[in-house]
């Protein structure tokens, strides 16, 4: 049996147990689809259907996306499939109250990277092993060595250039916006209520899709996913546009982990650094 | 103009097209008058005199109402068009328009485009006998008509107002609520939810649907026109037919969210229907067979 | 109770008590050197004897030792009584010509020295410290050693003893000065500089920091009490009548809840040790007008009696010179002191009472005499020549032949002058208490660049800070007198009234107010807010079940920063008086 | 003049089509390859720019007409309190000709003239559609994505185009080809290009459309949708999606607007812009009150009324096939997929 | 276009515009005593009054820009001296992300100061104001904000 099929036969399995034995009511895995280009979510209520769970490098979404989601939360327990990296945004999640533990079941799932050429967050990702979670299937990965090295590479690489070639850069970059918001949409950290963009009274980013609000808009949401973005790269996956927003992700992680000393969602107790201060934080350029 | 005939779906062989390019006349602002503590009534004016004298709409009808800077938003003309010169919206305070238009003076200009929507049918109700049937806010479509039949009163039969709103503070209109009590030939109902009336309250006290059952309107040859919160409505559709009215004699008003008022942004789509060209004016049969999307 | 008659005088006393207690509490005074209340009576001088005419065996008795008794009638100065003291202090004299006290009680009862050895030796032999040392303190450090002539008090084998604390109980004790410490103890306890008097004179570790002080009661400094050095002593326990003395007390921090509170943390003087060519710290007689303040109080260190520090004899010509780093740009402090002309014009009268044939000389840039009769009063001390006023500033100082020579100039006559003083006083700029900088960061209220306390406004809230609650008094706030500050203190004091004599307090509006609707309730406000204002709250339906938990902000706690507004991503949170729309509008404005 | 004429255009057809319409003060938009793997419409000058194999565009040609944020007017609130308005001009008349649209994308022009055309005519819209021809590239290789004959239309469909250019050579956009004229403006267009065309030579007709499975009978669905409302179908369908607008933005039928007002301290701008079904904002009212609460909800209004209400009211349906709400979504949602399962459903 | 005056910057006269956010106990207090002390400053400078410098939303800064300011400037408490205690902490280090962030997409940093100035500092108030108006009229105006409303995205 090729790793593949032992994996999804152990997800399958796993399921079928929980589901059967009343532990959970739904299971959120992935439907790995022959010609697709991805292995789109797929929820399971019943242990039949959970034949339908597998795993390949198709694998892309985070689907601790769907925890907060009213309709799922309707449904009862769940289970959901993650990958190491997706761990990360649950942790998150629980750090910021979105869900609690005992609520959910996590499948672990290890992963050996995804994409063709695996994406840029496989190739310096330094968790593949899933960790925290309830059980784990799959067999075991190496990781990728010089992980850190190459962590920020997008952000660095743009750092490098002028001020003027970045202007010109993102300008071209952040005016396809479309504000489609499914950046935000596929964000599991993105959970708001009421995004700043739905505030009316007043209207702090305006809505049109011009530079002007385009560039508020880009410029709100990296700042709000500061310090919490836990990298899954998903936001830049789905921009239609295909604006590199894993960059600006990037930089921010950047200098959360070169400042603080943080990186977010290793841990499901640490706190934001945006939530506090220390007496020592630099004074640099300030007047 | 509008075009749309009552409860007729226009299409684009009716009529040749009407030229839009979404701009808005200037209105004045030539009185205010606070009738509760989130809602005020707007008289306007517009600026150019022609285009006023040129104006004219029908009782139901709604309009585009802008702020400039703040946007648009869609208020139902609350006077009868029987009065010239004028036109008077009321409108509650719910958000940035709206709390715009709260802030502003007499003597402002605002923005208008319209009169946009189908009307009531006041053509079926001569003749017959009125129930108007309001709640809260709900009474600014229904003062349009009321005003437009108690104008033309003796085309009509009996006239039965039953209106009520949460607390004694909450109801809309009051001189006009004390004028139509005065009138002979009208019967007024006025009521307040348990809890809300004030010593001197002489009204009823308790919900209309409730009210509107112990008022026990006749429901031989009339026609109902009810406007209020949805969950007023459902109840009120429940004490109508307990009274032994029919769905088709029954109006009422819809407030899908708008954008353009002119079917096409989509926004009030309800089945088949645009709330804006359909309606905003429906019959409760016709509502019946919609998606329940409103 | 026992009844007997001392010098004819009808007394009632304690039974168990000696005589000497009883006379001394019926106000007669009987002489006494080896008599110490901390320690067992031994009788041992002699001095305290008394007659017994009646009531008993007649005779010379030890007051000191001898109980009282029922009927006993006692003469406390017959002529047996003189005779026996003339005798026993003629033998005293002859061993140890050199104490003070002594010669002193010698010439009142005329005893000559018997003619034998002259000692010279101050050691009485009363054995007083022997006691202290053993009974009070418990280390029996001294001891009497050899025997007759031989005899003498010392330590054991003669040595610098471990055991002695070096607690100095025995030279305080000995009536007549004769012991040092030093030569019993390694490490002999320093002396205590007496902060109130500028160091001028010493104090005990326990001891009532200042006249005046509320509450005016001893206090044992920890740092300097033997008993706290050493587990021993204990001496003022020991003599305590009231038994007060509770080891066991800590210092303690006291958390009170306070609705005001107002700061009145004063001034120190500025160190003018920084200008060397004053020689300050250098020259005794150099001395800050705070110290002289001192020297001439009655409670001073000199009970009043004015003297040059270095010689102990009254300075015959003072110069006083103002404005030690005040109104100085450079190298100090560029604001006015405020207060130095006047008290110095005052010192100036003052000295001039404490000697009157001095000659005072006052250095000065102009005379700043703002204040109700301030004028008249300084014209008065130029007038009446009790100082020559020269205006300018001094050079140098320096020491010659025992003097000072202060050189300075004239600038009204333009001339360079010369004095040669015997005391010179500067009065030193004015700058607020130490740790002011983090008083102020604790109570949240600003402060200028010299640490002096910001009001909340110069002129409309003198003395309101800008933290709700917090009032300013006195010369933490800027450089005051006792009027200008007992005017402020009064003015806080009225403000406290006002605010606190109300049943409920009117505070600003200004406190964020959560959207419960579009709360998260991630609470990452809560870490946000400094005030812990923020915690959850349960939002229910009708029939009571929790339906959502959202952030809720206490509005008594709430101070209105904004901090939580600015974290809330969703914008759930706004502060009353600066709600997002208001700003909206204002940035708007911006672009008008 | 008969329409629907064959026309052969030699091998630099269209390098001399862009030079002669510049000319002519014409505005070319033609696809162009932006970064690796978009192709988008923009305004070209010379061929060279024209991207040469691609799919489709990225974004669809509707905003072409209907931009995704345009103003409507503009206003200055005076220091006397009058407002000053002025209504944005009109798009300038001169002529646009689209060169290389699909064929999809000509056929959504059907839905989108429906909508902006009926009752009150949009006359922005209108100017914007008038003053344009548009030249369509039939495909040669749908991806896997399209579904266009499912929804009626063909790699070849002729619907909404003026021109419709087959490749003879295989390659799409240069070398030989065959025009086939579908309108009067189509005529107009190949009159201008001169000699660089000619009269297709007897007999030559245009290839065969490439095979595309029809995956679900679109009446079969109608029918379905107009009894299944209340199908519990809805719910779980819907699961998976995040309400994000990806789908509807990258649509070439959808065409949700707002209307929104920006302004600076005493100016700004009214301005349309695109909006989605998807988004939970779109029918919340003031009052708190969601018509369509829950994503499932507002996941069958986007189906119900391209399928069933749009048919119903103008006609036809509001989905040409294009398959880009499926490349565009972030939970590989599949229109077709959801279709293919109605149409199951229906047929039992 | 509705042409208005604001449109024709005449570049001799032209006088940059800059807004400043201040918190109400130091920085404005210290704004008020330059004023009360008639130290005169540029006024170039808009002010808006915030309770603390923490209260300053990175949305505050970019709506600025938006309506036309050519530098905004945040100013506090000194470290350890907020009113609030660490309001100005919360703010040092989120407005310094922000402006990296800002930095990063290509807006000027210089444009977007952050300063603390008590409210006995007057005299440093007004120099402040002085240097960055300087600063910001030899940066020009900074038009890529209001600006980019007007154009329409590229498609
Ligand atoms: C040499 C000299 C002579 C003067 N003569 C005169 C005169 O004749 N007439 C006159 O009007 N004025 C005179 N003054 C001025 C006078 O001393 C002051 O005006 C006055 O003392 C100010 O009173 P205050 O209560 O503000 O401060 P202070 O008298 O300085 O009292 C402040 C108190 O607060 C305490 N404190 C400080 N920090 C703290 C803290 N953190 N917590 C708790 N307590 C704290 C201090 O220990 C002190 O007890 C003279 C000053 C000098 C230097
Ligand atoms: C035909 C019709 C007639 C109406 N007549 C009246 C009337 O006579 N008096 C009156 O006070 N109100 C009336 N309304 C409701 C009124 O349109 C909304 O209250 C108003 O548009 C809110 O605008 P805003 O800019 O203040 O709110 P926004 O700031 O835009 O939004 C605040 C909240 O209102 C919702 N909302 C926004 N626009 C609308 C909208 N068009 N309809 C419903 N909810 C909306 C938003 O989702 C949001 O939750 C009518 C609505 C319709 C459709
Ligand atoms: S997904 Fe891309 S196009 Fe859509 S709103 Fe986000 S950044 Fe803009
Ligand atoms: S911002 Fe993007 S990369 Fe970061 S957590 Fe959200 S979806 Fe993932
Ligand atoms: S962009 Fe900000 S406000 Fe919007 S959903 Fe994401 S975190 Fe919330
Ligand atoms: S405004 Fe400041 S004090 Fe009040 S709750 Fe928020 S963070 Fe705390
Ligand atoms: S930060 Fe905002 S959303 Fe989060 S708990 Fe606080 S108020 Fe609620
Ligand atoms: S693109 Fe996909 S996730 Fe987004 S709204 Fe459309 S179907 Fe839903």
């Amino acid at each position: 049996m090729s790793p593949e099929a032992s994996t999804a036969q152990s997800l399958a399995q796993t399921a079928a147990e929980m589901l059967s034995q009343g532990q959970v009511a739904l299971v959120i895995g992935y439907a790995p689809t022959e010609g697709k280009r991805l292995s789109p979510p797929v929820f399971v209520t019943t242990p039949e259907e959970a034949q339908r769970l597998g795993f390949d490098s198709r694998c892309f979404g985070n689907l601790s996306v769907y925890l907060w989601s009213p309709q799922v939360r309707q449904m009862g327990k769940t289970a959901v499939v993650v990958k190491g990296c997706d761990v990360r945004a649950v942790n998150v999640l629980l750090r910021e109250n979105v869900i609690k533990r005992e609520d959910i079941v996590l499948i672990g799932v290890r992963c050996g990277g995804v994409g063709d050429l695996p994406a840029h967050k496989c190739t310096v990702c330094d968790c593949r092993d899933p960790q925290g979670c309830d059980v784990v299937v799959g067999d075991a990965v190496d990781q990728p060595d010089g992980a850190a090295e190459g962590r920020y590479s997008a952000a660095e690489a743009l750092e490098e250039k002028s001020l003027d070639e970045r202007r010109e850069f993102w300008q071209r970059q952040l005016d396809k916006c479309i504000r489609c918001y499914a950046c935000r949409q596929v964000c599991p950290l993105c959970y708001c209520k009421r995004c700043i963009v739905e505030k009316s009274t007043p209207q702090w980013v305006e809505t049109s899709a011009h530079p002007r609000g385009n560039l508020s808009w880009n410029v709100v949401r990296a700042f709000h996913l500061a310090g919490r973005c836990v990298g899954c790269g998903e936001c830049e996956r789905v921009c239609p546009m295909n604006i590199p927003l894993g960059a600006i992700n990037q930089k921010m992680a950047k200098l959360m982990e070169d400042e603080y000393d943080f990186r977010s969602g290793m841990s499901p107790e640490e706190k934001a650094p945006f939530t506090t201060f220390s007496t020592d934080d630099t004074d640099e350029g300030i007047l | 103009m509008s075009r749309a005939m009552p409860n007729v779906p226009a299409t684009t062989d009716d009529h040749a097209l009407i030229p839009m390019d979404y701009t808005s006349s200037k209105m004045r602002i030539a009185s205010i008058v606070d009738e509760t503590s989130d809602v005020k009534t707007f008289r306007l004016t517009f600026c150019d005199e022609q285009e006023g004298e040129a104006f004219d709409y029908r009782a139901g009808q709604f309009g585009l109402y802008s702020v400039f800077g703040a946007g648009e938003a869609t208020f139902c003309i609350a006077s009868s068009p029987t009065r010239k010169g004028y036109m008077e919206c009321s409108v509650k305070r719910a958000g940035k328009v709206t709390g715009e238009l709260h802030q502003c003076n007499v003597g402002d200009i605002v923005g208008f485009r319209g009169p946009y929507g189908n009307w009531f049918p006041i053509d079926l109700m001569k003749g017959k006998n009125l129930v108007f049937v309001g709640g809260g806010i709900g009474l600014a479509p229904l003062r349009s008509l009321i005003w437009n039949c108690l104008d033309l009163r003796d085309q009509f039969g009996e006239i039965a107002i039953v209106y009520g709103a949460r607390s004694v503070s909450d109801l809309v209109y009051k001189e006009e609520l004390e004028t139509w009590r005065q009138m002979e030939d009208v019967s007024t109902v006025l009521t307040v939810d348990p809890g809300g009336e004030t010593p001197e309250w002489e009204g009823e006290v308790g919900f209309v649907p409730t009210v509107l059952e112990e008022a026990n309107p006749s429901a031989d040859n009339a026609i109902v026109i009810t406007c209020g919160p949805p969950i007023m409505i459902k109840f009120v559709m429940m004490s109508l037919e307990k009274l032994g009215f029919g769905h088709e004699g029954i109006y009422t008003t819809l407030e899908n969210r708008m954008k353009c008022g002119i079917g096409k942004c989509g926004r009030c789509n309800v089945g088949n229907l645009y709330v804006c060209k359909d309606g905003p004016v429906f019959s409760y049969s016709q509502l019946q067979e919609l998606p329940q999307e409103f | 109770m026992i009844n007997l008659t001392i010098d004819n005088q009808q007394i009632e006393a304690e039974e168990g008590k000696t005589l000497l207690a009883a006379a001394t509490l019926a106000g007669i005074d009987i002489p006494t050197l080896c008599y110490h209340p901390a320690v067992p009576s031994a009788g041992a001088c002699r001095i305290c004897v008394v007659e017994i005419t009646g009531g008993g065996q007649p005779g010379l008795v030890p007051a000191c030792a001898y109980p009282v008794q029922e009927g006993l009638e006692i003469q406390t100065e017959s002529e047996r009584v003189v005779a026996s003291r003339r005798m026993t202090l003629a033998l005293m004299l002859a061993r140890s010509p050199g104490a003070t006290i002594i010669q002193e009680m010698a010439q009142e009862y005329g005893a000559e020295p018997v003619p034998m050895d002259k000692g010279d030796d101050d050691c009485i032999m009363c054995g007083l410290c022997v006691r202290v040392c053993q009974d009070v303190i418990g280390q029996s450090a001294v001891c009497f050693e050899g025997r007759g002539h031989e005899r003498k008090i010392t330590t054991p084998y003669d040595k610098q003893s471990e055991v002695c604390l070096g607690c100095g109980a025995c030279a305080f004790i000995c009536p007549t000065g004769a012991i040092d410490p030093a030569d019993y103890c390694p490490h002999p306890l320093e002396t205590i500089p007496n902060d109130f008097n500028c160091g001028l004179d010493t104090r005990t570790p326990i001891h009532i920091p200042f006249p005046q002080a509320v509450p005016n009661k001893p206090l044992i400094d920890r740092e300097n009490c033997i008993h706290f050095i050493t587990g021993g002593c204990e001496a003022c326990k020991q003599i305590c009548p009231a038994d007060a003395i509770d080891f066991d007390m800590t210092d303690e921090y006291v958390t009170e809840k306070v609705g005001a509170i107002v700061v009145a943390t004063g001034y120190e003087l500025f160190n003018p040790d920084v200008y060397a060519e004053y020689g300050y710290g250098r020259y005794p007689d150099v001395v800050t007008s705070i110290e002289f303040e001192r020297m001439v109080s009655a409670s001073g260190p000199t009970t009043g009696e004015l003297v040059r520090p270095s010689t102990g004899k009254p300075p015959k010509t003072v110069v006083f010179l103002q404005c030690i780093g005040s109104r100085r740009e450079q190298g100090g402090l560029p604001y006015c002191s405020k207060i130095c002309c006047m008290y110095t014009a005052k010192h100036a009268i003052l000295y001039k009472h404490k000697v009157h044939d001095g000659q005072a000389f006052v250095f000065y840039m102009d005379v700043r005499s703002g204040g109700k009769n301030y004028e008249q009063f300084v014209r008065r001390v130029i007038k009446e020549q009790m100082a020559t006023y020269l205006r300018g500033r001094v050079a140098k100082i320096f020491p010659s032949d025992g003097k000072l020579i202060v050189r300075g100039a004239d600038t009204l006559s333009g001339t360079q002058v010369e004095i040669a003083a015997e005391m010179v006083v500067l009065a030193p700029a004015m700058v607020p208490a130490a740790g002011i900088r983090n008083l102020a960061q604790t109570l949240r209220i600003g402060y200028d660049e010299h640490g002096f306390l910001l009001e909340a406004h110069p002129k409309l809230r003198p003395v309101e800070t800008n933290t709700a609650g917090v009032f300013l008094a006195g010369a933490c706030h800027s450089p005051k007198d006792i009027p200008d500050s007992v005017a402020q203190a009064s003015a806080a004091a009225s403000k406290v009234l006002g605010l606190i004599s109300h049943q409920t307090l009117t505070r600003e509006p200004t406190i964020g107010i959560v959207d419960e609707e579009t709360c998260n309730a991630c609470f990452e406000c809560e870490g946000a807010c400094a005030y812990g204002a923020i915690g959850p709250k349960e939002l229910k339906d009708r029939k009571g079940e929790v339906t959502a938990v959202v952030a809720y902000i206490n509005e008594g706690l709430c101070q209105g920063c904004g901090a939580c507004a600015v974290t809330c991503r969703s914008k759930s949170i706004e502060v009353q008086g600066y709600r997002d729309d208001q700003l909206f509008a204002a940035i708007n404005a911006t672009g008008r | 003049m008969p329409t629907n004429k064959l026309y052969e255009g030699v091998s630099d057809w269209l390098q001399s089509a862009v030079e002669t319409l510049s000319a002519a003060g014409m505005t070319v938009i033609a696809p162009t390859q932006g970064e690796p793997g978009v192709v988008n419409l923009t305004r070209v000058t010379s061929a060279e720019a024209i991207a040469e194999r691609y799919d489709n565009t990225l974004l669809p040609l509707k905003g072409q007409f209907f931009p995704i944020t345009e103003t409507l007017l503009e206003f200055e609130r005076c220091e006397d309190g009058d407002v000053e308005i002025q209504t944005e001009p009109l798009p300038a008349p001169d002529e646009v000709i689209v060169l290389g649209c699909r064929p999809c994308d000509a056929a959504a022009m059907g839905t989108m003239d429906k909508v902006f055309q009926w009752d009150y005519d949009d006359v922005r819209y209108r100017a914007r559609r008038d003053r344009a021809t548009l030249v369509a590239f039939a495909c040669t290789t749908p991806s896997p994505e399209c579904f266009c004959t499912s929804v009626g239309g063909s790699p070849h469909g002729d619907e909404g185009s003026d021109v419709l250019v087959f490749g003879l050579g295989g390659d799409d956009s240069g070398g030989r080809v065959l025009l086939k004229v579908n309108t009067d403006k189509g005529r107009q267009f190949i009159d201008r290009l001169g000699d660089r065309v000619r009269p297709a030579s007897e007999g030559v007709q245009p290839p065969s459309p490439p095979e595309l499975a029809r995956r679900f009978d679109t009446d079969a669905v109608k029918a379905w949708l107009d009894e299944g409302f209340d199908s519990d179908f809805w719910q779980q369908m819907a699961l998976s999606c995040l309400g994000c607008g990806a789908c509807s933005f990258l649509c070439p039928t959808c065409h949700c607007f707002d209307i929104v007002d920006e302004a600076t301290w005493n100016r700004g701008q009214r301005r349309r812009n695109w909006d989605c079904c998807s988004f939970s904002l779109f029918t919340l009212h003031a009052s708190g009150h969601n018509p369509r609460p829950e994503q499932f909800s507002r996941c069958r209004q986007r189906i119900m009324h391209k399928f069933k209400y749009f048919p119903e009211r103008f006609g036809r349906i509001a989905c040409v096939g294009c398959g880009r709400c499926i490349r565009a979504c972030a939970a590989g949602r599949s229109l077709a997929e959801v279709l293919t399962e109605v149409d199951a459903r229906q047929k039992g | 276009m509705i042409q208005t005056k604001h449109d024709q910057d005449d570049t001799a006269q032209w006088q940059p515009r800059i807004v400043a956010f201040l918190c109400n106990w130091c920085s404005y207090a210290g704004a008020d005593l330059a004023g009360m002390s008639r130290l005169s400053y540029p006024a170039s400078i808009k002010i808006i009054r915030l309770p603390c410098s923490g209260k300053v939303d990175p949305m505050f800064v970019l709506k600025s820009f938006e309506r036309g300011a050519d530098m905004v400037l945040v100013s506090g408490c000194h470290p350890g001296d907020c009113h609030y205690t660490s309001g100005n902490y919360h703010a040092r280090r989120k407005l310094k992300a922000f402006r990296e962030l800002m930095s990063f997409l290509g807006v000027d940093p210089r444009r977007f100061k952050f300063s603390w100035v008590s409210a006995a500092e007057g005299a440093k108030w007004s120099k402040l104001v002085e240097e960055i108006t300087a600063e910001a009229r030899e940066l020009g105006p900074f038009r890529t904000f209001p600006e980019a409303a007007k154009t329409e995205a590229s498609q």
